[in-house]
């Protein structure tokens, strides 16, 4: 399931903008309904934005407040700063073996 | 080092023959099987996902880190996805070392951290036909 | 529990297969395996010898002292005797248990308890043509 | 190879006596150049009495004086009294794996 959907509220003055995308596993997937998304996000948001963001939506209250993140397929801290084309996973409790 | 994801079935004792080299004196190969309850519950399947790209990253790092850390000769990581019957392979770990003692280190620091790093998961579906997501550990993510 | 002293090159994959059980979701199989070098010495094969009776009775009472000291579901040793080249399997050991600890746990103990108490010996031949008993470890004997 | 000899010498008044089993492994029975060895003691005899014994004999002074032993197949200490029948066995340093 992919949805697109966009941070930046129309009517707005234009301002630059990252395309960052979200991946949902597990849990969190079942959770929101979707296992991609597709985000426009203002330049400089962090991943605490896009969190805080994405828990606004209908839907996606159930994403934790402060997910395990991992961008780029490597973990980081929630003050990450996205960039353009950032591949953002929210990674729930793991549990190979 | 061959560390991978795979939706094949898991030939463990290939995977314990490919590690062997002639200054290996021990061979230790683990292996992760569905069994057929937890916490109580009578399990019939497992149902594993990996965020595979990462998860086979992060298997790599682990098969270097563990390699770095110990003397061993030669290490393998094959982590099966997809469904799963009690009784097949989930993981296989094989650590071939010139000695034993290294051989043991190795390989239960690599299940443990395994366990701890990398981005798999497992659903449990019940005999009473129920299904759940298999409780995890939160991954440690580097500090701001 | 297969516990017991061989002539016949080992099955170890066999051996794994048969100590797992539905209720155990870890197998750990290790495998000693003659390399070619000791001590900074090329060796090109070991010559096994045991007290062959005393040796099957320790290693059953090690399998038994095992099977109550940890959870396990099963335990079989085989200690193979006789000529043996670089590369084959001289002793391997599987542990089956509900979670990985014990059976790493377990595996270590029996592994570590062989090398103290089970009468063999081995006799190391090297690439130079001589040879020589490997030194051992002198086993406890109860106190007078 | 299997020899056999007595610790009773002869012309002696005529005493009760057991009869052991003695066995070589590895490194002792390369030294002393046999691997069985069937012998008849005195009654009372102790383990550490045969070892005294084997020590005088020509070509088994390379015994160690104080070896682990094996009195039918379990390790014993060296005042165990042996027993018409027993298997004593001689265990140099193990060195199975």
């Amino acid at each position: 399931m992919v949805a697109k959907v966009s941070a930046l509220s129309e009517g707005q003055a234009p301002v630059e903008k990252v395309h960052v995308r979200v991946l949902l596993f597990a849990a969190y997937r079942d959770r929101l309904g979707a296992s991609e998304l597709d985000l426009e996000l203002p330049v400089g948001s962090s991943v605490t934005f896009l969190i805080a963001y994405l828990r606004e939506q209908r839907g996606a209250e159930a994403l934790p407040g402060s997910p395990a993140v991992a961008v780029n397929q490597e973990y980081a801290p929630l003050n990450t700063v996205l960039e353009e084309g950032d591949e953002v996973a929210f990674i729930p409790p793991v549990a190979g073996g | 080092m061959d560390c991978r994801i795979t939706t094949d079935s898991i030939d463990a004792a290939a995977l314990a023959n490919r590690v062997r080299k002639n200054s290996d004196g021990a061979v230790l190969l683990f292996t992760g099987v569905v069994r057929d309850h937890d916490a109580g519950r009578s399990v019939v399947s497992l149902k594993y996902e990996a965020y595979a790209e990462m998860a086979t990253e992060k298997l790599r790092e682990i098969c270097s880190a563990v390699a770095t850390q110990f003397d061993i000769g030669d290490i393998a990581i094959v982590h099966r996805i997809g469904e799963l019957s009690v009784g097949e392979i989930s993981v296989a770990i094989a650590v071939s070392a010139p000695h034993r003692d290294a051989a043991y280190n190795a390989s239960r620091e690599v299940i443990e951290r395994l366990k701890r790093e990398v981005p798999i998961w497992k659903r449990e579906r019940y005999a009473d036909g129920e299904d759940s997501w298999v409780e995890g550990t939160e991954p440690q993510v580097p500090e701001a």
